[in-house]
């Protein structure tokens, strides 16, 4: 049978120990202190771009007519696919039974979350007035006038809303029971007290434990109804326009397969600093990294297949302006972004197919950036080249970022990995229940 | 490790639960006061003027037609100020040394208007037209209360947009025959030429099309 | 400890085991001889603990279900109102009931409630938040989250007695058994 | 690859705010934006102290006048609102209007109210007075022996009582001389008249009467008086599909006009050819003359055009462009005459002029007047020499040596900042006065508003300067027409109608001299052959400071904000260069570099320079745009000549074009076809790209209102003026966005002019695009907060106030008409454009999208007039505010749900097309095809 996803040497009280380790050792240690000061950094670079973007108005972005839509929301549409990788392995993984999840679920929900919450800058902040975003909400104004549930907007408004609002609860829920091992294991009074709170007396009751694992299972089932329709209506904001290059059948699946493309590319890439740094070799193993490799690959020749496909339809669909934009983006003035976004996402992670690339924590490492930058290049090339050149010849136009639109990007990386760094500091970043559960099972090891 | 809660902690935990719900719903229903209060709408707001004019002195006292000072009423978006000129032709020889009418002959003297403020005041980018709404039989009294009653004139409806709403959905109760819409206390009697003029309506009339934005909005 | 067991009023016996078969064991133990008012703590879920004292199905499922449905009523209700009959506009030559261009936000509503209810309801359901409960003051308990298992028999139960009850608890292989004072 | 960042700020703003303040400002915006949601604030309501007659407040009044530029007036009405004049439109009794009027006339409101209009007296530069001035003026006059050394400059004086003014102060002081100097109104017109008839005539063409049109670059529909009248004149002969015959139109020039692509048959032809072409065709029409030698392809077409002026005799026309040498102007007189054309397509008509002359001679004897230091004292009078003079004159120089230097003017500009005074000069819409059209027709001018600053008019100036006791404007015009019987009357029905009874002149018999042009100038074409031409859209320079027609894109190149060398496609391969590479241009010695622009049309070896950019003076929005064409010019040859050296430069100018792209790609957006083809298939438009039938669709059809408004756009007779644009921006208030927003594809024109060039057969083809009003709009479906609606009567809405500015529905246009305010580009600081707006639209905040209403604001008022009456809108009763300005009447708006409706009519005709019909957006917007009429010998 199969290696066992904890390491031999483990017990009940060192996994214990050693995952809350991270959490309740007294000083944090350097390099975090870097990484986090890092991040910061480029989180303050977001609020200032911020601030300076409502002073000035959305003209100090590159977007114009024709290309309205720019970074903002390439960037929107690469968070949220990021953030599904995280909804699927703790949902998605947990209904189909597969034990390798336990040890990454927790840091792919956490960074499900705070993905999805930089996403949801990015549409607030692109508007001409944000500060009347709230409109998109139906509440009783007195205008008497309501949203249009017709457009997808509204969709992703709704869609959005309510996939943070699932992840963090199922996030929350799963946390209880560690909340409770470290109130119970924290030597200092203040954070068995915040612990405590936040672990709201949970005893590890059985009563409880049935009820929890009901809960658990059915939030599982409703987040994975969720993480598929998530993207799909994401890709509605484009297959639902008229334009050549977007109005296409084929998005939502190949939006969703993207996602979760992206999303396990993010896992790694947070994944493999994480375990060589902090040790955690025996609980996410090499098995873990291979599995993961695996679905990237899969996923990834979907997206391949919907690149495919959507030149096979502008040929076979005989329509000169689908067929203009395929030529387009192919010769136009974005090509290199468009050879580029093959290069990253298609070409490089075939290497995948060898045993000894996913074997190698850094190759896979180099692998998943790579299609991290090409998930993003695809938004780019799908966002721009669709746009600038769209039916009429007379309105054709160009588009150029400002660095405003670098700042808002780079910032949101900051604000997404200030959130990552405090949690790993102050939350378990693997579940210590599931874990041990896992060790009680026969064919885990036990001293 | 000892207990680290007190025994009071479990009911105060569930209590800020609840409260925490309570207080929510509380900002909801405050925001929703809020805006549609006389503090935002001004309305039944008492304003300061130039002049102690009063509506109800003129036009419930004296009976003078609201068109006489309102003049382009029937004839323009805008009803019309009635110009220093209009207030003398009576107050040169009524009440033609009263003190409290001193700016008015002050601005007849120098030719510096007067300077009321705005009691009805819409926002810039929507827009009213006055003599439609006459001609169509709405009565001043709908919009701008019983002024005949103001010894001080204010503005009598909130003048929101989901009020305009209100009627737009659905004129035809607030339709009067032409002489009625310049009366004061008119109080629908189902005369004929009432029905009548509310079936012509409702006969000549998209019921969309006075809810279209650009009837009101340009 | 045992002067805190002497001031306060015991409230019942913490029976602690090495593992999870061994709870389990001892559950059974306690359920057949009769023991009623019981719990059992583990820093895991463990199969079959809850059906051992007695425990068999919760009421999750429907409140969830219930949740699901409601959502998807408020959803296509709000949508229809709204659009079709509060305020009906052309909008781009659509039917002012445009149901299809509905199912987006009604399936995001299903969820949404759904969700809600699962988790509120769970935590209705098992009475939390509890910061405090007596076993807490068992310093031992501490291990309940770590790596160690616990028999909870409550004074309230009419077959408690505080030497038999204990005796009974060793009998089923306890390592210790501590005393819950109120 | 395109560079992957930009810098992002608006550099040349409109307003053009400094980083701090715009920042500032920008901030308050968004606390005020952030407070919107609390107390509105309070507001005064300000009653008149004494209502003025005739006055309803809040109706707008209606009031004739004229407005002159250069040589040719306009009879406009003007809008006022509550003494506010808003925006200028023809007046239909006027015979160089006809209700029409181009960009220059209707922007004139601009110019009314720019805040860098010249508004004190001026001396040396500082602020003064007028009666410090008049003291020191009365010195230097009584100085002067009845007036010896004294010189009055103008510009082309068309106004009979500023004329009679002058002749009188002449007489007074016989010492003193009059000039003329209108920089961009040729003298080769009359010149040609006195060669071929001995006197100064210029010919009226009468286009309903043409079938055969030759123009030789004489750009009648783009340029010069009355082409607003043959715009419409022309286009009544363009209607084949309702039974009139087709006329046809070849035109060859140096560089591209407006006739030009209009032509059933264009050819880019140099100066040189052109004449040779003239005296071929005079040659081949009976005329003795002497040939040139022509080699094909301008033979052949030569030859085809002669042919047909025969063919049809009394019924054809050849016209000569005013850029012409006299000798080819006398040659086209010949070919008239001897056709029998005279009389018939073309009479002859007194020059406007108070005082017909040669303007190039008037300044050249004024310039060696000055160099002999004849002249004391200049005063000069709506003119501005010290930019606008020939390089070769140099007038500055001898300008600054004159003891006494007055200039009167609107803008404190060049030559103002030489002079010792310098005088605001009133705007015509705030001065009395008169103006004479180019068929006699005397329009008595009345100012619309007070000055607003201390500006005088010329006539008023005049009298101040001259009159022992000055006189009003107003006393002045009535004593000029005092001598008219029953003179009350005469004056309140010449106010009212625009035009002075009987003034019209009756057309001249005359008869050309029998020998013409039988000695030939010494040819010589050597190098490249440069062209100076007037701006498209700011003349010689005096609407240089006028945002709309700087921004306006020019009807050739769709450049804004710009001037460049315009060079044909061959030069630029030749030279290696691209659009914006910097070019050395060498005249006559005098050096200027350029930006270059490649111009498909143009002719091959010519170089087109506009006059009228590189200002260094004369208001904030003119400075330092493009280069100054007039560095080149010559007192010889003012329209520029052979022999021009050009050269490639390092470096690059950024220029900022409203369209990149001036191929079609094969997409047939403007449908276009011969007569013969038309006749063999008449719906070939409708069968290019079909759209679904009204039946194919999911949905049930929504059933139209009271009133279904649409419009359709005839391209056949549309002749890319732009006058629709320019009426559009004053209708609806568009704001100007300036230079670097416009390089970045953020122009705010709702209504957009496209260009399309074709090769096979080489021409252009415009296509005026408003928002389409889709019956299934895709942008109302994707909107998140329903701010785009459709109406009742099929309108598509837009709602400013509840915009929240995603531009979602800019996306999902596929004509691309939406625009959006990224900055808060409407100038809410500048006190006099509050003025100028149009009350009945809403000005548009930052952040919020806009587009074409179909002059909502005119449909409402009329809905209003027409339910207080108790009837419909008649058809008509609706006149969007393109259609008023269009000339040619190429846009009709109305109501499709009257069948009896002109609209009807239009959408029932074969060339009745959608554009981008296959996408099912049902636009009630649509296009009549453009149609051409190719002679027999050229069709091969």
């Amino acid at each position: 049978m199969n290696r066992p996803w904890i390491g031999p040497e483990h017990t009940y009280a060192s996994v214990t120990d050693k995952i809350s380790a991270i959490v309740l050792t007294e000083k944090a240690p350097r390099a975090w202190l870097w990484g986090f000061g890092v991040s910061l950094l480029l989180l303050s670079m977001l609020v200032a771009a911020t601030v300076y973007l409502f002073a000035a108005g959305i003209g100090v972005w590159g977007v114009n007519v024709p290309v309205s839509w720019g970074f903002a929301i390439i960037n929107f549409v690469w968070w949220i696919g990021i953030g599904h990788a995280g909804t699927l392995i703790s949902a998605i993984l947990l209904l189909l039974r597969q034990k390798w999840r336990t040890s990454i679920n927790r840091f792919a929900e956490a960074m499900t979350l705070f993905a999805v919450v930089c996403a949801a800058l990015f549409p607030v902040l692109h508007l001409g007035r944000p500060d009347k975003f709230y409109w998109l909400i139906p509440y009783p104004s007195t205008m008497g006038v309501w949203p249009q549930f017709r457009s997808p907007l509204i969709w992703d408004f709704f869609a959005i809303s309510t996939y943070g609002t699932v992840s963090l609860l199922f996030w929350y829920v799963g946390l209880i029971p560690d909340l409770a091992t470290l109130r119970d294991g924290a030597r200092r009074p203040w954070a068995s007290k915040v612990y405590g709170f936040l672990a709201m007396g949970w005893r590890g009751s059985a009563r409880h434990w049935h009820r929890y694992e009901t809960a658990y299972l059915l939030l599982a089932g409703l987040a994975t109804a969720l993480v598929v329709s998530v993207h799909s209506i994401v890709s509605l904001d484009f297959a639902a326009s008229l334009l050549p290059g977007w109005h296409t059948t084929i998005f939502p699946p190949y939006f969703v397969s993207g996602a979760i493309y992206s999303g396990f590319a993010m896992v790694l890439t947070l994944a493999i600093p994480l375990r060589a740094y902090y040790g955690l070799e025996a609980f996410i193993t090499e098995r873990h990294l291979n599995n993961m490799a695996n679905v990237m690959l899969a996923t990834g020749l979907i997206v391949a297949y919907g690149y495919l496909m959507e030149h096979f339809m502008s040929w076979y669909g005989e329509n000169a302006y689908e067929h203009a934009v395929t030529i387009n983006r192919m010769r136009g003035p974005y090509a290199p972004a468009y050879w580029a976004l093959l290069l990253f996402n298609v070409i490089i992670p075939q290497s995948l197919w060898w045993r000894r690339v996913r074997a190698s924590p850094w190759a896979l490492l180099a692998v998943s950036l790579s299609v991290n930058l090409g998930m993003w290049l695809e938004r780019f090339v799908i966002v721009i080249t669709s746009l600038h050149r769209d039916f009429l010849v007379s309105s054709w136009g160009m588009y150029y970022p400002t660095r405003w639109d670098w700042a808002t990007f780079l910032g949101s990386l900051g604000l997404f990995f200030t959130a990552m760094f405090l949690f790993i500091r102050f939350l378990p970043v693997i579940s210590v229940s599931e874990t041990r559960e896992l060790l009680s099972e026969p064919g885990a090891s036990r001293s | 490790m000892a207990q680290i809660f007190h025994p009071f902690t479990n009911a105060l935990s569930r209590a800020s639960l609840v409260l925490a719900l309570v207080l929510l719903l509380a900002v909801l229903v405050f925001a929703f006061k809020l805006y549609r209060s006389p503090y935002l709408t001004w309305a039944g707001v008492l304003l300061e003027q130039p002049v102690a004019f009063s509506h109800q002195h003129h036009v419930g006292g004296l009976g003078i037609d609201c068109r006489y000072c309102h003049a382009s009423v029937e004839r323009s978006a805008f009803a019309g100020m009635p110009s220093t000129k209009t207030c003398m032709s009576c107050h040169s020889q009524v009440w033609s040394d009263s003190p409290a009418l001193e700016p008015v002959r002050d601005s007849w003297r120098s030719g510096r208007a007067l300077e009321w403020v705005r009691v009805h005041n819409l926002p810039d980018y929507a827009y009213f037209d006055h003599s439609i709404h006459v001609k169509r039989g709405v009565g001043c009294v709908s919009c701008h209360g019983r002024v005949d009653e103001m010894p001080w004139t204010f503005r009598a409806k909130s003048l929101q947009m989901g009020w305009c709403l209100d009627c737009h959905r659905n004129p035809s109760p607030a339709l009067r025959p032409q002489p009625a819409v310049f009366q004061m206390g008119w109080k629908p009697t189902g005369s004929p030429e009432e029905r009548q003029v509310r079936e012509w309506f409702s006969r000549h009339h998209d019921a969309l099309a006075l809810t279209n934005c650009t009837v009101c909005h340009r | 400890m045992n002067t805190a067991t002497e001031r306060a009023p015991s409230c019942g016996l913490l029976a602690e085991f090495a593992d999870h078969k061994a709870l389990v064991a001892a559950a059974r133990g306690a359920y057949a001889a009769g023991y009623r008012r019981l719990d059992a703590f583990s820093p895991f879920p463990v199969e079959g603990l809850s059906e051992a004292i007695g425990f068999h199905r919760d009421a999750l499922a429907p409140v969830v279900l219930g949740g699901g449905v409601l959502g998807a009523g408020v959803g296509y209700a709000m949508q229809y109102y709204l659009s079709a009959v509060h305020y009906p506009l052309n909008v781009g030559g659509r039917p002012l009931h445009s149901w299809p261009a509905f199912v987006p936000v009604i399936y995001e509503m299903t969820i949404l409630f759904a969700a809600l209810a699962a988790v509120f309801g769970m935590l209705l359901l098992n009475g939390l938040p509890r910061p405090y409960h007596p076993v807490f003051n068992v310093p031992a308990f501490a291990r309940a989250s770590r790596d160690r298992f616990f028999l909870y028999i409550e004074s309230s139960d009419p077959l408690f007695d505080l030497q038999d009850t204990r005796r009974f608890l060793r009998r089923q292989g306890a390592l210790d058994v501590a005393d819950v004072p109120a | 690859m395109p560079p992957l960042t930009i810098d992002e700020w608006p550099e040349g703003w409109p307003t053009d705010l400094s980083r701090r303040d715009f920042l500032k400002w920008s901030g308050a915006s968004l606390a005020l934006a952030l407070l919107s949601a609390c107390r509105q604030p309070l507001e005064k309501i300000i009653p008149y102290g004494q209502e003025p007659e005739n006055l309803v407040a809040g109706k707008p009044l209606s009031f004739a006048t004229a407005l002159a530029q250069g040589r040719s007036a306009c009879g406009v009405l003007v809008t006022s609102h509550m003494g506010r004049p808003t925006r200028i439109d023809g007046n239909p009794r006027h015979p160089d209007s006809l209700g029409a009027a181009d960009i220059f006339t209707q922007a004139e409101i601009l110019n009314l109210y720019d805040p860098d209009r010249s508004q004190v007296v001026l001396e040396a530069g500082q602020p003064s007075h007028w009666q410090t001035f008049a003291a020191a003026w009365t010195r230097v006059l009584s100085g002067l022996r009845n007036g010896e050394g004294l010189r009055i400059l103008t510009g082309a004086v068309i106004s009979p009582s500023l004329g009679d003014q002058l002749s009188r102060i002449l007489k007074r002081y016989p010492g003193a001389r009059w000039h003329q100097y209108e920089p961009v109104a040729s003298d080769a017109p009359q010149e040609g008249s006195l060669l071929a008839f001995g006197r100064r005539l210029l010919p009226r063409y009468r286009l309903r009467e043409a079938e055969i049109i030759v123009s030789l670059d004489s750009d009648f529909l783009g340029s010069g008086p009355g082409r607003l009248a043959y715009a419409r004149e022309f286009a009544s002969r363009r209607r084949p599909e309702r039974g009139q015959p087709m006329s046809r139109l070849y035109v060859a020039e140096g560089t591209p006009s407006i006739t030009g692509s209009m032509a059933d048959h264009h050819l880019p032809a140099s100066q040189l050819q052109i004449e040779a072409m003239a005296r071929q065709i005079a040659w081949a029409c009976g005329a003795r003359c002497a040939r040139l030698p022509l080699e094909e392809p301008a033979r052949r077409w030569a030859a085809a055009a002669a042919a047909d002026l025969k063919r049809s005799r009394g019924r054809g026309l050849l016209a000569v462009g005013e850029f012409q040498p006299p000798m080819v102007h006398a040659l086209a007189h010949a070919v008239n005459h001897a056709l029998g054309n005279a009389g018939s397509t073309v009479e002859y008509l007194p020059p406007p002029d108070f005082r017909p002359e040669s303007h190039a001679r008037s300044m050249g004897t004024l310039a060696r007047d000055m160099g002999a230091g004849r002249v004391s004292a200049l005063v000069t009078v709506d003119c501005n020499p010290a930019y606008a003079a020939p390089a070769d004159l140099d007038f500055p120089g001898l300008y600054r040596r004159l003891p006494f230097r007055v200039h009167a003017g609107h803008y404190a500009d060049e030559t103002a900042a030489i002079s010792h005074w310098h005088l605001p000069l009133a705007h015509p819409l705030e001065s009395w006065g008169d103006l004479r059209a180019s068929d006699g027709t005397v329009t008595l001018c009345q100012p619309l508003i007070a000055p607003l600053y201390e500006g005088k008019s010329a006539s008023e100036l005049l009298s101040a300067l001259f009159d022992e006791n000055p006189r009003s404007g107003y006393e002045l015009l009535r004593a000029r027409w005092r001598h008219r019987p029953s003179f009350e009357r005469f004056w309140l029905e010449s106010l009212s109608e625009g035009v002075v009874a009987g003034t019209r002149y009756s057309p001249q018999r005359v008869e050309p001299r029998r020998t013409l042009a039988e000695r030939l100038e010494p040819v010589s074409q050597a190098g490249y052959e440069l062209l100076l031409r007037p701006d498209p859209t700011v003349l010689d320079g005096r609407h240089a400071n006028n945002g709309w027609l700087q921004e306006l894109p020019k009807p050739q190149t769709t450049l804004t904000w710009d001037n460049a060398a315009l060079i044909s496609p061959l030069t630029a391969r030749t030279l290696e260069v691209e659009n914006g590479d910097l070019l050395e241009l060498r005249f006559r010695g005098r050096l200027l570099e350029a930006p270059a622009w490649v111009l498909a049309n143009q002719a091959e070896r010519s170089v087109t320079l506009h006059l009228g950019y590189g200002r260094r003076a004369g208001g904030k929005t003119a400075a330092g745009l493009g280069v100054d064409a007039y560095a080149l010019r010559q007192g010889a040859e003012p329209w520029g000549g052979s022999g021009l050296e050009l050269a490639k430069r390092s470096g690059r100018r950024a220029l900022a074009a409203t369209q990149g792209h001036h191929s079609m790609e094969g997409r047939r957006h403007v449908r276009a076809a011969t007569l013969a083809q038309f006749k063999a298939r008449p719906d070939f438009a409708r069968q290019t790209e079909p759209g679904p039938a009204a039946e194919e669709s999911l949905y049930p059809r929504w059933e139209p209102g009271e009133y279904a408004w649409g419009m359709t756009v005839n391209l056949n007779s549309c002749i890319g003026c732009s006058a629709c644009v320019i009426a559009c921006q004053a209708e609806n208030n568009s704001p100007v966005v300036g230079k670097q927003e416009v390089l970045r594809g953020r122009e705010m024109h709702w209504l957009r002019v496209d260009r399309y060039v074709e090769e096979h057969p080489p021409r252009m083809l415009h296509q005026p695009v408003p928002c389409m009003h889709c019956e299934n709009a895709p942008c109302e479906l994707v909107c998140p907060v329903g701010a785009t609606v459709h109406s009742q009567e099929g309108l598509n809405e837009m709602v400013y106030n509840r915009c929240v500015g995603t531009r979602y529905c800019s996306n999902n246009c596929p004509y691309k008409v939406r625009r959006f305010n990224f900055f808060q580009y409407a100038d809410l600081k500048t006190e006099s454009l509050k003025m100028l707006r149009n009350p009945e639209v809403s000005v548009r905040e930052r952040g919020v999208m806009e587009k074409c209403t179909y002059c909502v604001q005119r449909i409402s008022a009329a809905r209003i007039a027409a339910k207080k009456e108790g009837r419909r809108i008649r058809d008509g009763e609706v006149v969007t505010a393109c259609q008023a300005a269009c000339p040619a009447e190429a846009i009709v708006f109305g109501d499709l749900r009257d069948a009896q409706s002109r609209l009807s009519g239009q959408k029932a005709d074969p060339l009745n097309y959608d554009l981008l019909a296959s996408l099912g957006t049902r636009p009630r917007t649509s296009y009549l095809a453009r149609l051409t009429n190719p002679a027999p010998e050229l069709a091969s």
